[in-house]
């Protein structure tokens, strides 16, 4: 393998790694509520943005990070409180519109607590690049990684083994039933949110200091964690990272390869020709409609 | 009186789907809830059940007047349905479907009810690790009892047990039934298997149209003729 | 039968008449400029609306067909030198084209997937319209040529004005004999239950490709005319957010309303004008605004109204 | 004489069975009807004779054609139509204009027409509104004719499907479960109307859970149990058959 | 008929009259003079929008505080375009046709300048762009001028500067901006004549965060000796970055779109080495007291700190220097008639600004030369000026 293959795999791989904590982030609303919530990309751009913040008042990195995630938690709870509940049988159309001008709100909130300019983060291990097999890796593309595939098994860890996170498997599998056996589905729905609020302001957190942190940044990241949530069949978690990981690294290499011009075209390519062929997603087995 | 209920009505969508519907069920009683299909069975268990808001009238249970008390509290006091279709957790493990089944209940309750419940299916023991949506019918009607299970019902609602399983199954699961109801669970059957859900019955009451039309024994029931006419147009 | 004889004949009579006085009380060009914009994205929005309100299919890609349209009409006229009617119908028999072959693929789609395939499609022209700078000038756009007809180039905002008004009048007339069509009610039925529309012999695949189509080369038309109006376009024209924008004019003002997309074209185009003064808190009243009324009026706005005043016999 | 044949027709579910191996015949004329318990598959076979579901295995022939996997449209232009268990009725349209649906292959349905509203189309809208009006007084809703469905009643709305039925002017109509929901006047009048659909030459095959009902009015009942065909016959018949009582009061298990 | 078609429409009416009736009657003649401005306050440009905006409250509270031009005040109508043509062409009508401004002092990036360049002609309103491109004023555009060096100048600088040591093939990465593109153009263009070969032309697109996989390919393009990034914005941080990152050494070129402060804080450290070519009121305080500009640059530099407290730009200085040729253009003209004001901007000479030495005339509009322009290098976090 040449290096510089290695190069825009390990460039791929991080940036995938993002798409897929997006992309779990929609799956686990979507398997919840049956909601996309558009505004995903937004608790990536206020974990980020939070935490530059946090840090620049003073508070110890850690604290800061802490913080954000939090701050994040309680913003994701409070717009499935406000937000979401409130539009309970809407249409798709209409909770579409409902999510999106949540995104819009956030990103207005940014822009009036933070302002709308570009920050950067101080990574969190320094910045000398590590030489793995002639491709040269920036310490905190190893932290997005690894902090996702941390986040990764813990998930597939609260899902499997804790009751809570079986409760929620099951409320997705069946709303019903679960109900039947004494879950309170509204409690699933406002956990749902508080965790994909925490698994995107944890992404942000983890790019912030490759990518910078401003309020536009969650509306790319956004959409194409919504491209990993479909490819991968949606609602389902594992499926998304896996896409996610499948996005990020065709982009690098596409970047790499073909032409930089078209790299954001590549997430939307491969959706669309999945789509024509598969039209449940890559990772579905699909279903067949009652009438 | 453990389930009181009076002059229940309901809808369902536009359907005004049960009216006037006056029940009860005592303690340690097997009751049987019979009416063609339609006649508004499903929707009375799902409103005893908090699953459908009640229109009008109130439901007693235990004394206390549940009728506006949110579902996943009505599991927690005891009441526990067996949905219609069985409605497993398909993608789940059968181990984690009995143990989300006692979602209400402590730890130690939990295993404790898991090892009796696969002393009585063993079966489910055997399979306990297979995804729930891989058992064959009967195994599944056998898990959506034994989920309830795990949750310790005070009060057991069985809707349409028997619905699609071959003959040798349906008289396995009403063995269980009136095993459970031997055990002491008091239990309200629904069945579209008019004979047999009331030939086990202490008692009986018949849907029509949303309404209760006949109550009595379960033998009485048997021998009526309006039960006959109500299940074959006689 | 006179051509008067209409479903709507009320509704389009008080638009023209809106139409006629409203110049009288607009006091300077960028008060025009602000109508104009209006009644352009009024005419993308009621062909929309075929789609989303009518057929109930949603589409969140429909500001990359207006893009094609604008760049076509842009690009055909300033460096090929083409007349810009002719610059125009290609532009839309462009788009016309494109969302016939992708029609099928795409109405396939049910739900959120036709969400990502319709917005993945947005967003792959808006990037090929940034990509080819040679072609439009790059994410920083490109300068059009002014429109002209036989020889006739309307310059001002009073003549675009009148020009506008005269197709916006001419698509709500054609919207409403439509949906009053078989060819209409049978996109209805679609809305109402694909399934049941089919058994009663609607072939449902074709009257969606077909409302598809329509409704794209609509945006392609109001696209070619945006660019000769305003003079200059960017591929934001043809972006996510302005798709996003489009459907909310649609569903805002009221889905299955040609004057509810009107209406919804309206106050989405001035809102943002209004907000200016808001600086800093712009998007933030934005999104709270569009929450707010998602919720509180699902149903869009001109529906929702429209029932207070009839006290809504049920 | 055969109208409709259904051949040895098979469809799973997740390897569940719900139509299995199933044959049977349909004659021009009497009203037919399938009954079964719950999950019998009778709703399963409605849809693959409607085309909704494709069959895994077996032939559907409608007078000697092949109709196995046509696109559901065409069956409506060949004669099938049929209502729902679950109402599909387009709520987001008025009564009438439900009923004119039905008629859409006989409209005018040219997209250059319809956006210039032609003398052409003024003049068959005004046709077709005539004729949804006497489909709307066969149904007995008259009184309903531009009221908003929304707010229409639910026996209203069932009556409705089958007038939108009729208006394709089939030569089969497949009604699912029309009673299930009315109370007793209801069914007594969805009763005769279903009669009255039978003497205007149309073939009726009805899936209900009503006894009264199907035992009233049919002249050939079949009986499903798991996908399939337990017994067929008249109504005396199946009143004798010891399997169908066996299967409905559930006495079968206790014997073996 | 359905009935509730005719509310429907009224109440579309109503709503557009509502909002529209919101107007305010035409602006009164006289009184202050307008200055319009559009610029990228916020956005990806902020860092040319900030300064600018701030420069230009400043001096107009300045002016206005010594008593006006002309004996009026000036008024300054500024929205903010994020530095998006898109944004901006909605905002040149309203400045235009609403506001009715008398002179437009705008444009923070060559998109948003080239965006509204064919409002401005048509309206006939003097304009004096803040934008770097030499596109804005070549060919020259009767009512468009230019404060900014160009890029055309400041490719030469650099290709001197690399001549001088010894690089002959360059790899170029740019962005797809306005600015970004016309500064690849006068890349290819002028390296034949100064004996430079373009060996690796990469580009990124607008908002691109990571630009690895690029510079990796420049990286290993046989022959290459230096690297030139034409951009500006954030984009200019994660090159530098990025560059960085990859371990790569051969000398680092950008143009003045980098040359500010956060150019160097958001890069952490990569920015370490870089050069480029700048205004010389970056370095004002190394300037030997005999500079022209030394003055002029130094008070202005001493005026911005102090009162904003962020360090010096030299993109303050394109406003500083746009507003005070307008002032003393109006004065001159003794009114704010727009072609005495452009004739009497035309008549600009030896004005000293912050940024260089104008001498404008009818056929040149920008009317700098390259004695302004000095090369820096990132010295410990810091502008370091080259000899």
């Amino acid at each position: 393998m040449s290096a510089d293959f290695l190069q825009f795999l390990f460039s791929g791989i991080t940036v995938g790694a993002t798409y897929a904590l997006v992309g779990l982030g929609f799956s686990i609303i979507y398997n919840a509520s049956h909601v996309i919530n558009f505004a995903q990309g937004e608790f990536v751009m206020l974990g980020g943005m939070a935490t530059v913040f946090f840090y620049g008042a003073g508070l110890p990195m850690p604290l800061a990070m802490a913080m954000a995630v939090a701050m994040t938690i309680f913003i994701g709870m409070a717009l499935e409180k406000f937000a979401v509940e409130p539009a309970k049988g809407a249409s798709i159309v209409t909770l579409i519109i409902i999510t999106i001008g949540a995104s819009i709100f956030l990103r207005g909130l940014a822009e009036v607590l933070w302002g709308r300019n570009f920050h950067s983060l101080p990574p969190i291990s320094g910045s000398d690049p590590i030489n793995i097999g002639g491709a040269l890796v920036l310490p905190q593309s190893l932290w997005v990684v690894g902090g996702t595939i941390v986040i990764v098994i813990t998930l597939a860890w609260f899902f499997n083994r804790t009751m809570t996170g079986k409760a929620m498997v099951a409320s997705a599998s069946n709303p019903l039933a679960a109900r039947l056996v004494g879950i309170n589905l509204k409690f699933i729905l406002l956990l749902s949110f508080a965790l994909s609020a925490m698994l995107g302001s944890i992404a942000g957190i983890l790019i912030a200091p490759i990518s910078l942190a401003y309020p536009g940044v969650g509306i790319m990241l956004g959409l194409k964690g919504f491209c990993a949530a479909i490819l991968g069949g949606m609602g389902n978690p594992m499926g998304a990272v896996l896409a996610g990981l499948i996005v990020g690294i065709s982009e690098a290499l596409t970047a790499g390869y073909i032409s930089s011009a078209y790299k954001d075209a590549v997430a939307f390519i491969i959706i669309l020709a999945v789509l024509f062929l598969r039209p449940n997603g890559l990772f579905s087995t699909g279903g067949t409609e009652r009438v | 009186m453990l389930l009181d209920v009076k002059g229940l009505d309901c809808h369902y969508g536009r359907i005004q789907a049960i009216s006037n519907i006056d029940i009860n069920v005592d303690d340690g009683e097997l009751v049987a809830l019979v009416g063609a299909n339609g006649a508004g069975k499903t929707t009375l268990l799902k409103a005893l059940s908090g699953i459908l808001p009640a229109s009008t009238g109130t439901i007693t249970f235990n004394g206390h007047d549940i009728s506006r008390v949110s579902s996943d509290k009505r599991v927690r006091l005891g009441i526990i349905q067996v949905p219609e279709g069985r409605q497993v957790f398909a993608p789940m493990t059968v181990e984690d479907n009995l143990v989300v089944g006692g979602y209400t209940r402590s730890q130690t309750e939990r295993d404790e009810t898991l090892d009796q419940v696969y002393e009585m299916f063993p079966v489910l023991k055997d399979r306990r690790h297979s995804a729930a949506g891989t058992l064959s019918g009967g195994q599944q009607q056998m898990l959506a009892i034994s989920r309830a299970l795990m949750a310790r019902p005070r009060l057991l609602f069985l809707d349409e047990p028997s619905m699609g399983l071959s003959p040798l199954l349906v008289d396995e699961v009403f063995e269980t039934v009136q095993k459970l109801r031997d055990g002491g669970t008091t239990i309200l059957l629904v069945e579209q298997n008019a004979y047999m859900a009331l030939a086990i019955a202490d008692r009986g009451y018949v849907l029509e149209a949303g309404s209760i039309v006949l109550a009595d024994s379960g033998e009485k029931l048997i021998a009526n003729d309006r039960v006959k006419q109500a299940y074959l147009g006689l | 039968m006179s051509p008067l004889n209409m479903p709507g004949r009320n509704g389009l009579l008080a638009l023209i008449a809106t139409i006629m006085v409203l110049p009288l009380m607009l006091p300077n060009a960028f008060y025009f400029d602000i109508v104009i914009l209006i009644g352009l994205n009024s005419i993308v929005c009621i062909g929309l609306n075929l789609l989303i309100g009518y057929a109930g299919q949603i589409s969140l890609g429909h500001a990359g067909f207006f893009g094609i349209g604008a760049y076509f009409s842009a690009i055909l006229t300033s460096t090929y030198g083409w007349p810009a009617t002719a610059a125009m119908v290609v532009g839309a028999v462009v788009v016309g084209l494109l969302s016939f072959i992708i029609a099928r693929p795409i109405m396939k789609l049910q739900g959120h997937y036709l969400a990502m395939g319709t917005l993945g499609l947005g967003v792959i022209i808006t990037i090929v319209l940034t990509q080819e700078s040679d072609l439009t000038g790059g994410p920083d756009g490109m300068p059009v040529p002014g429109f002209s007809i036989f020889g006739w180039e309307p310059y001002g905002e009073t003549v675009w004005y009148w020009i506008i008004a005269a197709v916006l009048v001419a698509t709500v007339w054609l919207s409403l004999n439509l949906i009053a069509s078989p060819v209409g009610r049978a996109l209805r039925a679609v809305h109402g239950s694909e399934i049941a529309a089919e058994t009663l012999g609607v072939n449902v695949v074709k009257y969606k490709v077909l409302v598809f189509v329509l409704s794209a080369i609509i945006a392609s038309l109001a696209g070619s005319l945006f660019a000769h109006y305003t003079g200059f376009i960017t591929p934001d024209t043809s972006g996510f957010i302005h798709s996003i924008q489009l459907v909310t004019m649609v569903v805002l003002g009221g889905m299955a309303s040609t004057f509810g997309a009107v209406a919804g074209a309206a106050i989405l185009t001035i809102l943002p004008q209004l907000l200016t003064v808001f600086h800093d808190y712009e998007h933030l009243v934005f999104g709270a605004v569009l929450i707010g009324t998602m919720i509180f009026m699902r149903r869009g706005l001109v529906p929702t109204l429209a029932d207070l005043f009839n006290g809504r016999q049920k | 004489m055969t109208l409709l044949r259904v051949e040895n027709l098979s469809r799973s579910f997740g390897g569940i069975k719900a139509i299995d191996d199933l044959s049977l015949t349909i004659r021009p004329g009497p009203i037919h009807s399938i009954i079964g318990p719950n999950g019998a598959g009778k709703t399963t076979l409605f849809n693959l004779i409607s085309g909704i579901y494709k069959p895994g295995g077996g032939r559907i022939v409608l007078e000697d054609a092949d109709i196995t996997g046509h696109a559901i449209w065409r069956l409506a232009e060949l004669g099938l139509a049929r209502t729902f268990q679950n109402l599909q009725i387009f709520f987001n349209m008025s009564a009438i204009e439900n009923v004119m649906v039905g008629m859409h292959l006989k409209s005018d349905s040219r997209f250059i027409t319809s956006l210039f509203r032609t003398p052409g189309i003024v003049k068959g809208d005004q046709d077709k509104r005539e004729e949804a009006i006497r489909l709307l007084e066969f149904v007995d809703l008259g009184d309903y004719l531009d009221a908003d469905t929304d707010s229409m009643p639910y026996g209203a709305l069932k009556r409705l499907e089958i007038a939108r039925a009729l208006a394709t002017q089939p030569r089969i109509i497949m009604l699912d479960e029309p009673a299930a929901g009315l109370n007793p006047a209801e069914t007594v009048a969805i009763d005769g109307l279903i009669q009255k659909i039978s003497e205007n030459g149309i073939t009726v095959i009805l899936v209900e859970h009503d006894m009264r009902l199907v035992m009233g009015v049919s002249e050939h009942i079949f009986v499903l149990e798991g996908g399939r065909m337990l017994a067929e016959g008249t109504v005396a018949d199946i009143r004798n058959n010891p399997d169908v009582v066996a299967a409905y009061l559930g006495e079968s298990g206790r014997d073996r | 008929m359905k009935p509730g078609l005719f509310r429907h429409l009224t109440i579309a009416a109503a709503a557009i009259t509502m909002a529209v009736g919101v107007s305010n009657s035409d602006a009164k003649a006289a009184d202050p003079i307008k200055i319009g401005s559009f610029l990228a306050v916020t956005g990806g440009a902020s860092f040319l929008g900030d300064p600018e905006k701030k420069t230009l409250e400043m001096y107009v509270n300045k002016i206005n505080a010594d008593g006006g031009v002309i004996g009026r005040k000036l008024e300054l109508i500024l929205y903010d375009d994020q530095g998006n043509p898109a944004n901006t062409v909605p905002f040149v009508k309203r400045l235009i046709n609403d506001d009715k401004v008398d002179i437009l002092l705008a444009g923070s990036t060559t998109g948003s300048t080239m965006a509204a360049i064919p409002f401005v002609e048509k309206a006939g309103i003097p304009f004096i762009s803040f934008g770097g491109a030499g596109v804005i004023t070549s060919p020259v555009k009767k009512w468009v001028f230019k404060t900014p060096h160009t890029d055309t100048l400041a490719v030469q600088k650099i290709f001197t500067d690399m001549k001088a040591r010894g690089i002959s093939k360059v790899g170029l990465l740019s962005g797809s901006g306005g600015f970004d593109k016309s500064c690849r153009k006068q890349v290819q263009t002028l390296a034949p004549g100064s004996g430079m070969t373009v060996v690796a032309d990469e580009t990124h697109g607008k908002g691109d965060t990571d630009m690895t996989p690029q510079i990796t390919k420049i990286k290993g393009t046989a022959g290459v000796q230096a690297f030139m990034y034409c951009g500006f914005g954030a984009a200019t941080s994660i090159v530098a970055k990025n560059y960085k990152q990859l371990g790569a050494s051969m000398p680092h070129y950008q143009t003045h779109g980098s040359a500010s402060k956060s150019f160097i804080k958001n890069a952490e450290g990569g920015a370490e080495g870089v050069r480029l070519p700048a205004a010389a009121l970056v370095v004002v305080d190394a300037l030997p007291a005999s500079h022209p500009q030394k003055k002029v640059a130094g008070a202005y530099k001493a005026m911005y700190e102090s009162k904003t407290g962020d360090s010096i730009s030299s993109f303050g200085g394109h406003a500083y220097d746009g507003l005070m040729i307008a002032v003393e253009a109006i004065k001159r003209a003794g009114s704010t008639d727009k072609a005495k004001v452009l004739a009497e901007i035309e008549k600009t000479s030896n004005f000293i600004g912050a940024d260089g030495i104008y001498n404008l005339s009818a056929s040149d509009h920008l009317g700098l030369d390259e004695a302004s322009f000095v090369m820096v290098e990132v010295r410990n976090g810091d502008w370091k000026m080259l000899k």
